[in-house]
């Protein structure tokens, strides 16, 4: 994919290579010595570490933008016959715009942290984990093999799994913990299939040969339990499984809202900005298998639409704040898949950059408010909110900059890429954009719905935490409030790049990934007014998102009770998420565990191979205990047993010959 | 003259009542007359064939058995004498202290 | 003088250990950290050896070296042959690395009869080489089953509450099995007239006496190893010998069967084995899940650890079986890995048991916050247990199941379910043990000792090393796998 | 036909009976009685300077001092001392049973085994069988002066052997029949000439019927486990090591000069008994808690182990068979050895269960019986293992592989009761007092003994060559005329 | 029918029919005396086969030496009558059963071995017109059966020490 003005540098970098080992050194140092001697020090030397590896970052951005691309290895990772992996590094238009935002956002995010965690037992180790995080985000995107995406990719998810367990003496964080490093598991089992399917197939796990060999496999078909499948489809698909455990898709979509158990800074660098992106930044960075077929690209698409209406759905029922932005997560998550699934590429990493500024902003104010919560049994809880407009004016702003960021009101980051996201989606090449389109434009107001919720309920009324704050409520620290404006800032500037050429802009970030991704999958003529009515209409549905949530919890509250007492089974049925846990723990973790303990343990084990095992030992005792009996003591029986012998002798002797 | 088909029938006769009895009775002293028996029909055995076939061994052998009928009668009575001095019994099955 | 240690390198390291043997046996019982010193020096110039022989091995060579031949038994045709390639080389600095780690765990834990037990372990370290370096089947039997003299004792002396049953179980099993490879050695000799390996592994036979042969080796190795089935004795033998037992069985121990297959029962009988290979293929990924689902509902730690050991031989098994050179490296390098982590992990139950008498899970409960390094400790294992990558357990397993996906998908997809099982339960068992309220039974606990720390930092830089850099490892065995399979194919 | 009596032949035997006769003679008279143990030792050891000096040569038909013989002699004369060393040990507890007699007895039986061993015909082998067994029986009842019931053992044996040689008299009987002669050399030449190849098979059962009995095959075996336990310890390991020893290589001579022709045959008739001595030996094994009874069947089972090479019907596994019981025989002195220093401080103790945590009173003897046990269960790297891994080889070789299979198998169950005993030792706890003082006549025959176990474990070479070198002297010699 | 047919009858019914009723009689001593009986015809049986020697040693050694013996032990011992006790052991029914399969089998496999004639090859051929067998059997003992005579001297030896020596007192350990 990489055209020709580009230049091809193959040579160790040392700049590139600091990038992710900059935070590796900090955390490592920080884990092994943060508890002796670092103590409430311990975040200098990652935010240090990550402060260089973001100004790193943003020369080999420059140094892209100015043309050049790196892929080199550091050395060789695996090497057995005709495998060959390499820890090695590739650096393209694509990767650069993930490791800039990447390391941006988990740099004002460690600021934050210095604030939000102070004072705890394993501050040290928090900031640890966190910079091991950026390492092996930073590996996985800058990867060149996908044995290397899986190092990183397993690595994002153990640092998620250490966060969100974080608090390991709450059993539901560990709980929550564990759920996601397994659910992950399940998804990771796919994608290791689909390395191996890949390396199969192909022979390479590097991409650029993938790439160069795709034309081999494109018309290659081969029987799977007695169905012809398309090997491209096979080896996407089984990817993609990974992707939706990275990412949270549809029926691997479990552990996410759970994750919140983590500190609200994990959660929105992890679970919002970076790490659950992972999987769209997979898909994206294999198009050219994907595109292959068609087939993935409808079920990339349709995972992506259910996962995203399924979330909208959910979230305007949750009272947990970061639940419900968790949904909101996994909703614009879907979108991005489902941008990959009409083939607008560069749409769904617009979106994913857009996307990091307000999410994390979105979780980071939210953490505000949790901070200033947080002697509360639950200081998630919205209900115990309100009002907090007048106390909290920093995080009031910037929240609201986020929320109307992700409703897609006009201006803001969150308006051009969704809106980019609908268009491409209404004009894409591929029969179901339209339905996509629409799909896209509801989940876009309940969106807007479901974010405004928050802000009226949180920032509006009347407060009713008293009981949990000592004295006023009161601003959160400046540490925590510079990064949440750094944020409302990228929320609102980071769409600017993309500003579409029917607006006037030069939608710069197309011009940029275009090398990478491709020019988006498109009908040829796209009028200007269609695109000018679509784009009204999306507005138009973010509008009524508001209206929608001013008319519930400000203008009449009642109605919000009302409506769950009304539709109360679709109620009951959304605030149960859809009963998916219940439905995973009834299918999956309760007949697994039976099976185990009832048939494996006690049938199998116990039963039939230790019954072997000891009746062959209880056997030779009975035969012995027989055998004693028959040994009477008295002689005249020795000699019949003689007798016996001789018998026995004779018998043979007449059997011989 | 009788055939050596009848002096072995009748060894083989007398060599398993002597075997019956040896099996069969409780009393020890019974136990080692019945060798005796045995011993007597293979006597008979050796003699016939020594004869029939004009050649001396047999004779020989039968002279050793009788020397060894002797011996184990020597050890067997006073094994049995000091039983019954030590244990009041001669009969087999009241000697059972070790089985199993 | 140097000539004189490179010509009987594989010697040295082997008997190496008796001078401390012969040292201890003359010592009086009273002077037990006498004995200790002279165990841990011994096996430390031993593990130097070692090391000095992987130094100096060449592993671009294809064939035998530090070839030993000596007369023997030249009645009945059998040398005192011993040599290394590269399928056996680095079995030898792990079982004096292990056997090292052992001495250093038991340090303090065994308080009894301390005399016999440095004896037995010393003297298991002499077997343990010898295992592999032999090349004379008798030579080879002879150790392999001397093996089971000082594990007898381990277990079932300093072993736990149920030691003796266990003890006896793993000895008449392991027996059991091994009677079978005895007899398939005689036939052996009997029809070529040598115990000679070298020559045995270039006779062609009649497909029904080769497949009798293959089954009879198989079954020892399979009991060894241990894979499905035949599994029962090692979760007693593991869970109730004392630290040092544990370790070595799984270090070592379990690897002789894997060891035995890949030098033994495929190149000897190449066509049976390609015919039964389906058979293993199917028995190492029920082991690979029958024992994951086990150890989900496992309550007590060492039985849960010894459990996954089944699971992950069987990844080990898959992949010799796969006939790929991929997958083969893999299971040598995964039955490496699983040496030290397995090694590791059950010297760090030994380490909580020795403070609390409780192997029982229930019992633990966020002892991470009483004892954070060990917690740490812990958790490299685990993770390399549960093969993530960066860790060497990652490597193994993905070598195995790409290579096994190459010959045989299907297997693979079900035996990467057991990647997702093994995540579950070790993280559940990590959970249970080290997260969530800590337990009033274990708050408070004397921090890791000198020697505890010694023996679990090793197997952590050995996690890392070959997590990340395997090529140094794999190197050793390249030439030599790749031999093995162009003789099978 | 000349008939040579040449007396210096049988030097050794009358030297024995003289001096044993000796001892019988002035045994009133001498009251410190440990001086018949300096005799028997000092005649032991001429035994070994005149068996390795005499010429070898034939007495009458009936006695041939030749290689084979000799060194099995040899192997006998020693086991004999390490016995009589085991048996002073003994004695010195026992003073009741420390008389002349015992030692001059113990001598006849030797003389026996010789006689059996040198003997051509069979007659002599018949009586020299007896004369062997004799004095085993009067030893056994000795020990009632501590054991009243030891008596029972001692009638028990007596019986079941004189039914024993009642049976060997009918095959002798039978073989007369047919070849009108007892010489080994002459049956032979009529088997060679395929004459009533069948008939005198049945001889051969019934010759092989006494010969089981003394080597107590299983169900010929009852009486053993009651004489073993009644007997005086020593006597147990003479019965087991040297009688069986003894009575395994004259079968094995009688074999290969008399019933050459006949061997396959008659190791395809021994199967069945083998086998079920080796597993009901084994099993039985395990039920014991006497150790002197667990032994007995274990040496059951090592009878039916050795048998195992004569169904091979194989000259190298004859070699094997000799070369098993060899092993058997230090195998055993040593753990009666061991058995004698328990039995010294306390009877109870030859009870497996109260032998509990004895290796914390002497570790140094429980070190030496783990060796030994463990090269009774046939685990390398002991003198056990290579003997069953030559005679399974032999069997193999005789493409016997499922009498090979089923006997290993056998041989796991087998080894449970040596582990059982070892467990018992390490691994049980108890507390009992035990106070020991190592004797040169204990230390001397249990270090020789475990050396050798470990010594022929590792390196068997010569002891195997030394074995079959005598089974080539016959097979070059088998077609010698007198 | 001629004469030594009948005397060999004789001697062979009265010779079984003796020692059955010695097995079945319920008083030791009566089994002595009938195996006396026996013994004695036995000793004729022999002069029939031409062994003076022996049945003047069958009388002495036999008749004269073991059953006297044997006659003195039961005095000794002074049993009683066996009356009130089963004669045989337990079991002896299956006992019997074996013993008749034993016996069943002897019989048919030696009438097979009987009837097949072998061709005598007499190894040592004398003849009794020409010497005594007195003194073939001197001649033989002395000469070719040397070693086994010495043997049977020990073991009679032996056999007689042991004897004395058991029923000596030894001084015993209760």
């Amino acid at each position: 994919m990489v055209e020709k003005q580009f230049e091809l540098i193959t040579n160790f970098d040392i700049y590139v290579f600091l990038i992710p080992f900059l935070p590796l050194l900090a955390s490592i140092i920080t884990l092994i010595f943060g508890k002796k001697y670092f103590r409430d020090k311990a975040h200098l030397l990652p935010i240090i570490a990550l402060f260089f590896s973001f100004l790193l970052s943003i020369k080999v951005l420059i140094e892209v933008i100015n043309g050049k691309i790196y892929h080199f290895d550091i050395y060789t990772w695996m090497f057995a016959y005709n495998l060959k992996v390499g820890l090695g590094f590739l650096v393209d238009p694509l990767s650069a715009a993930m490791i800039t935002m990447v390391t941006c956002v988990s740099f004002l995010i460690h600021v934050y942290s210095v604030g939000y965690m102070g004072g705890d037992p394993g501050y040290y180790r928090f900031f640890a984990y966190i910079s091991l995080f950026v390492f092996f985000m930073l590996m996985l995107v800058l990867s060149n093999n996908l044995a290397q995406l899986y190092l990183g990719w397993e690595g994002v998810g153990l640092c998620s799994y250490f966060l969100i367990g974080f608090w390991y003496q709450k059993g539901s964080a560990s709980d929550a913990a564990k759920k996601a490093f397994i659910v992950n598991r399940i998804g990771d089992f796919g994608f290791a299939l689909g390395i191996f399917s890949a390396f199969y197939f192909l022979g390479t796990l590097y991409y650029n040969e993938i790439f160069s060999k795709l034309p081999e496999i494109a018309d290659k078909y081969i029987e799977v339990l007695g169905y012809e499948v398309h090997v491209p489809f096979l080896i996407a698909f089984l990817l993609f499984c990974g992707a939706m455990g990275k990412s949270a898709q549809f029926p691997l979509h479990v552990w996410l809202p759970d994750a919140m158990e983590g500190p609200t800074p994990v959660s929105a660098l992890i679970h919002a900005a970076t790490m659950v992106t992972a999987g769209v930044f997979m898909v994206c960075r294999l198009h050219p298998l994907f595109e292959l077929s068609d087939a993935m690209m409808f079920i990339v698409a349709f995972i992506g639409a259910i996962t995203c209406f399924m979330s909208a759905s959910i979230a305007p029922t949750q009272f947990d704040i970061k639940r419900v932005i968790a949904y909101s997560t996994l909703s614009q998550l879907g979108y991005m898949f489902m941008a990959c699934g009409v083939g607008a590429f560069i749409a769904g990493m617009f979106h994913l950059l857009t996307h990091a500024y307000f999410k994390a902003l979105l979780f980071l104010g939210a953490g505000s408010i949790i901070h200033l919560l947080h002697h509360a049994p639950d200081p998630n809880d919205i209900r115990i909110m309100g009002g907090l407009k007048k106390y909290m004016p920093i995080t009031f702003w910037t929240l609201l900059i986020a929320s109307l960021s992700i409703s897609g009101i006009p201006g803001f980051a969150g308006f051009f890429s969704k809106d980019e996201i609908l268009a491409q989606a209404f004009f894409s090449k591929y029969p179901w954009g339209k339905f996509i389109w629409l799909l896209g434009l509801i989940v876009a107001s309940m969106t807007a719905f479901y974010s405004f919720r928050i802000i009226f309920r949180a920032f509006f009324g009347e407060f009713k935490g008293w009981e949990y704050v000592h004295g006023e409520p009161h601003e959160s620290p400046r540490v925590m409030t510079i990064p949440l404006i750094f944020l409302a800032i990228g929320s609102i500037v980071a769409g600017w790049i993309g500003i579409p050429e029917v607006l006037g802009g030069k939608n710069h970030i197309e011009k940029f990934l275009v090398p990478v991704l491709g020019h988006p999958r498109i009908i040829h003529e796209v009028s200007h007014s269609a695109e000018y009515l679509l784009m009204f209409l999306s507005v138009l549905a973010g509008l009524f998102g508001i209206f929608l949530a001013w008319l519930i919890y400000i203008k009449k509250p009642e109605l919000e009770t009302l409506l769950s007492k009304n539709v109360r089974a679709l109620y009951t049925f959304l605030y149960r998420k859809w009963y998916f846990d219940e439905l995973y723990h009834y299918i999956i973790v309760r007949p697994t565990i039976w099976i185990s303990r009832k048939v494996v343990v006690a049938i199998t084990d116990n039963t039939i191979i230790e019954g072997i095992v000891n009746g062959s030992a209880r056997l030779v005792n009975i035969t012995g205990t027989g055998l004693r009996i028959l040994h009477t003591g008295i002689v005249n029986h020795y000699s019949t047993f003689i007798l016996i012998g001789i018998l026995v002798y004779l018998l043979v002797y007449l059997y011989l010959k | 003259m009788p055939s050596l088909e009848q002096y072995i029938i009748l060894s083989i006769i007398l060599f398993l009542i002597g075997l019956f009895g040896f099996l069969s009775r409780r009393n020890l002293i019974v136990i080692l007359i019945s060798i005796e028996i045995m011993l007597n029909g293979l006597i008979v055995l050796f003699a016939a064939i020594s004869h029939f076939t004009k050649d001396i061994s047999g004779y020989i052998i039968v002279f050793f058995i009788i020397a060894m009928a002797a011996a184990e009668a020597a050890i067997g009575l006073s094994l049995v004498v000091l039983i019954y001095k030590r244990l009041r019994t001669v009969y087999s099955d009241e000697i059972t202290n070790f089985k199993g | 003088m140097e000539s004189l240690l490179l010509n009987n390198l594989l010697s040295w390291i082997i008997w190496f250990p008796l001078i401390g043997i012969l040292i201890i046996l003359f010592t009086d019982k009273k002077h037990e950290s006498f004995i200790k010193w002279v165990s841990l020096i011994t096996i430390i110039i031993d593990s130097i050896l070692s090391i000095y022989l992987l130094v100096n091995f060449d592993f671009s060579k294809v064939g035998f070296q530090f070839v030993e031949k000596k007369r023997w038994i030249e009645f009945i045709n059998s040398y005192y042959f011993l040599g290394v390639d590269g399928v056996s080389i680095l079995f030898i600095p792990l079982s004096t690395l292990t056997t090292l780690l052992c001495i250093l765990i038991s340090w303090d834990s065994i308080k009894e009869l301390v005399k016999e037990f440095y004896l037995a372990l010393l003297f298991t370290n002499i077997a343990m080489v010898g295992t592999f370096c032999a090349l004379d089947l008798v030579i080879f039997y002879l150790f392999w089953e001397a093996i089971l003299i000082p594990m007898y004792l381990i277990i079932g002396i300093w072993g736990g509450p149920r030691r003796i049953y266990s003890a006896i179980k793993f000895f008449l099993y392991t027996f059991f099995g091994s009677v079978f490879m005895l007899i398939g050695i005689i036939y052996l000799y009997i029809k070529f007239g040598t115990f000679d390996y070298t020559i045995l592994i270039n006779q062609k036979y009649p497909f029904l006496v080769e497949s009798l042969l293959f089954l009879g080796f198989a079954i020892a190795f399979a009991i060894k190893v241990p894979m499905w089935p035949v599994h029962t004795w090692l979760p007693d033998a593991h869970t109730e010998a004392p630290t040092a037992g544990s370790v070595i069985l799984a270090g070592i121990l379990i690897k002789l069967g894997g060891y035995g297959f890949i030098r033994f029962a495929l190149p000897m009988f190449p066509q049976a084995a390609l015919y039964f290979s389906k058979l293993f293929l199917v028995l190492s990924v029920i082991a690979i899940i029958y024992a994951g689902l086990v150890c989900l509902v496992e309550d007590d730690l060492k039985r849960l650890i010894a459990y996954s050991s089944v699971s992950h031989m069987g990844f080990v098994t898959l992949g010799i079986f796969s006939f790929n050179p991929i997958a083969m490296k893999g299971a040598i390098l995964q039955m490496i890995n699983h040496g030290i982590v397995t090694g590791a992990l059950f010297m760090c139950v030994g380490i909580v048991y020795d403070r609390t008498h409780s192997r029982s899970i229930s019992y633990y409960g966020g002892l991470a916050t009483s004892m954070p390094v060990y917690a740490a400790l812990f958790m490299v294992f685990t993770l390399a247990s549960i093969g993530l990558p960066g860790t060497n357990g990652f490597i193994g397993e993905f070598l195995i199941l790409l290579g096994t996906f190459l010959s045989n998908k299907t297997m693979v997809v079900f035996g990467a379910t057991g990647v997702i099982i093994g995540a579950a339960y070790m993280l559940w068992l990590y959970q249970r043990v080290f997260f969530q309220e800590l337990n009033p039974n274990i708050a408070k606990m004397p921090p890791l000792k000198i020697n505890e720390l010694t023996a679990l930092i090793l197997p952590t830089i050995l996690v890392f090393w070959i997590g990340l850099y395997p090529n140094l490892f794999l190197n050793f065995m390249t030439t030599s796998v790749q031999n093995l399979l162009m003789n099978l194919k | 036909m000349g008939i040579t009596l040449n007396f210096f032949v049988i030097l050794t035997e009358i030297i024995f009976i003289l001096i044993s006769s000796f001892i019988f003679l002035i045994d009133k008279f001498i009251k410190n009685k440990n001086y018949a143990f300096y005799i028997t030792l000092i005649t032991l050891i001429l035994a070994c300077y005149l068996i390795l000096f005499v010429p070898f040569g034939e007495f009458t038909y009936a006695y041939k001092a030749d290689f084979y013989s000799s060194t099995l002699k040899l192997f006998l004369v020693c086991g004999a001392i390490l016995i009589s060393l085991i048996s002073y040990n003994y004695l010195q507890y026992y003073i009741n049973l420390n008389s002349g007699e015992y030692y001059g007895f113990l001598l006849f039986s030797i003389v026996g085994a010789f006689l059996m061993l040198s003997g051509m015909d069979l007659v002599t082998i018949y009586l020299a069988m007896e004369l062997m067994s004799f004095p085993v029986y009067f030893l056994i009842a000795l020990n009632y002066a501590y054991n009243r019931p030891s008596l029972e053992g001692a009638l028990k044996y007596f019986i079941v052997g004189s039914l024993g040689s009642v049976f060997i008299l009918i095959g002798l009987g039978i073989i007369y029949y047919f070849t009108g002669t007892f010489i080994l050399q002459e049956i032979s030449k009529v088997l060679e000439n395929n004459l009533y190849l069948r008939e005198l098979l049945i001889g051969f059962i019934f010759i092989l019927i006494g010969f089981s009995i003394k080597l107590s095959l299983v169900p010929f075996h009852m009486w053993a486990p009651d004489a073993y336990e009644s007997a005086p310890v020593p006597i147990t390991s003479f019965i087991a090591g040297i009688v069986k020893f003894a009575v395994i290589a004259t079968l094995i001579k009688i074999i290969l000069i008399g019933f050459n022709s006949l061997r396959i045959e008659i190791g395809e008739v021994l199967i069945p008994i083998i086998l079920a001595s080796i597993l009901i030996g084994n099993i039985m094994a395990i039920k014991q808690d006497n150790i002197i009874r667990m032994l007995a069947y274990s040496s059951i089972a090592h009878a039916g182990y050795a048998g195992l090479g004569l169904i091979s019907a194989d000259y190298l596994g004859y070699s094997f068979v000799i070369f098993y019981m060899l092993v058997y025989l230090i195998t055993v002195i040593g753990t009666f050895s061991i058995l004698v220093f328990l039995a010294n401080f306390k009877k109870e103790l030859l009870h497996i269960p109260s032998m509990a945590s004895l290796c914390e009173k002497t570790p140094f003897v429980c070190f030496l019986l783990l060796i030994l046990m463990f090269s009774l269960a046939g685990i390398p790297p002991t003198a056990g293992f290579i003997a069953k891994f030559y005679v399974f080889m032999s069997l193999i070789k005789s493409k016997y592989v499922w009498v090979a299979l089923l006997a290993i198998l056998f041989a796991v169950i087998g080894a449970y009761p040596y582990l059982r005993v070892l467990k018992v030792i390490y691994m049980d706890k108890q507390e009992f007092e035990f106070k020991f003082k190592y004797d040169f006549t204990f230390l001397i025959p249990v270090c020789i003994t475990v050396f050798l176990v470990i010594i022929i474990g590792i390196y068997p070479k010569p002891w195997t060559d030394i074995i079959y070198k005598t089974m080539y002297f016959y097979l070059t010699s088998l077609f010698y005329t007198y | 029918m001629n004469w030594d047919l009948i005397i060999f009858y004789y001697l062979a019914i009265v010779m079984i029919f003796s020692s059955v009723f010695a097995i079945f009689s319920r008083h030791p001593v009566y089994t002595v005396l009938l195996v006396l009986v026996m013994i004695v015809h036995q000793a004729f049986l022999l002069l029939t086969l031409g062994a003076e020697f022996l049945t003047v040693v069958q009388i002495i050694v036999y008749a004269g030496a073991i059953l006297v013996l044997f006659l003195f032990v039961v005095y000794l011992i002074n049993l009683r009558k066996e009356t009130r006790r089963n004669v045989f052991i337990r079991l002896v029914s299956l006992i019997a059963i074996v013993f008749l399969l034993f016996g069943a089998f002897l019989i048919k496999n030696l009438f097979i071995l009987i009837s097949l004639k072998p061709s005598f090859r007499a190894y040592l051929p004398f003849s009794i017109e020409e010497k005594s067998n007195v003194w073939w059997i001197a001649n033989y003992l002395f000469r070719n059966y040397l070693l086994q005579f010495e043997i049977i001297g020990v073991i009679l030896l032996v056999a007689i020490l042991g004897a004395v020596f058991l029923i000596r007192k030894v001084k015993t350990v209760e």
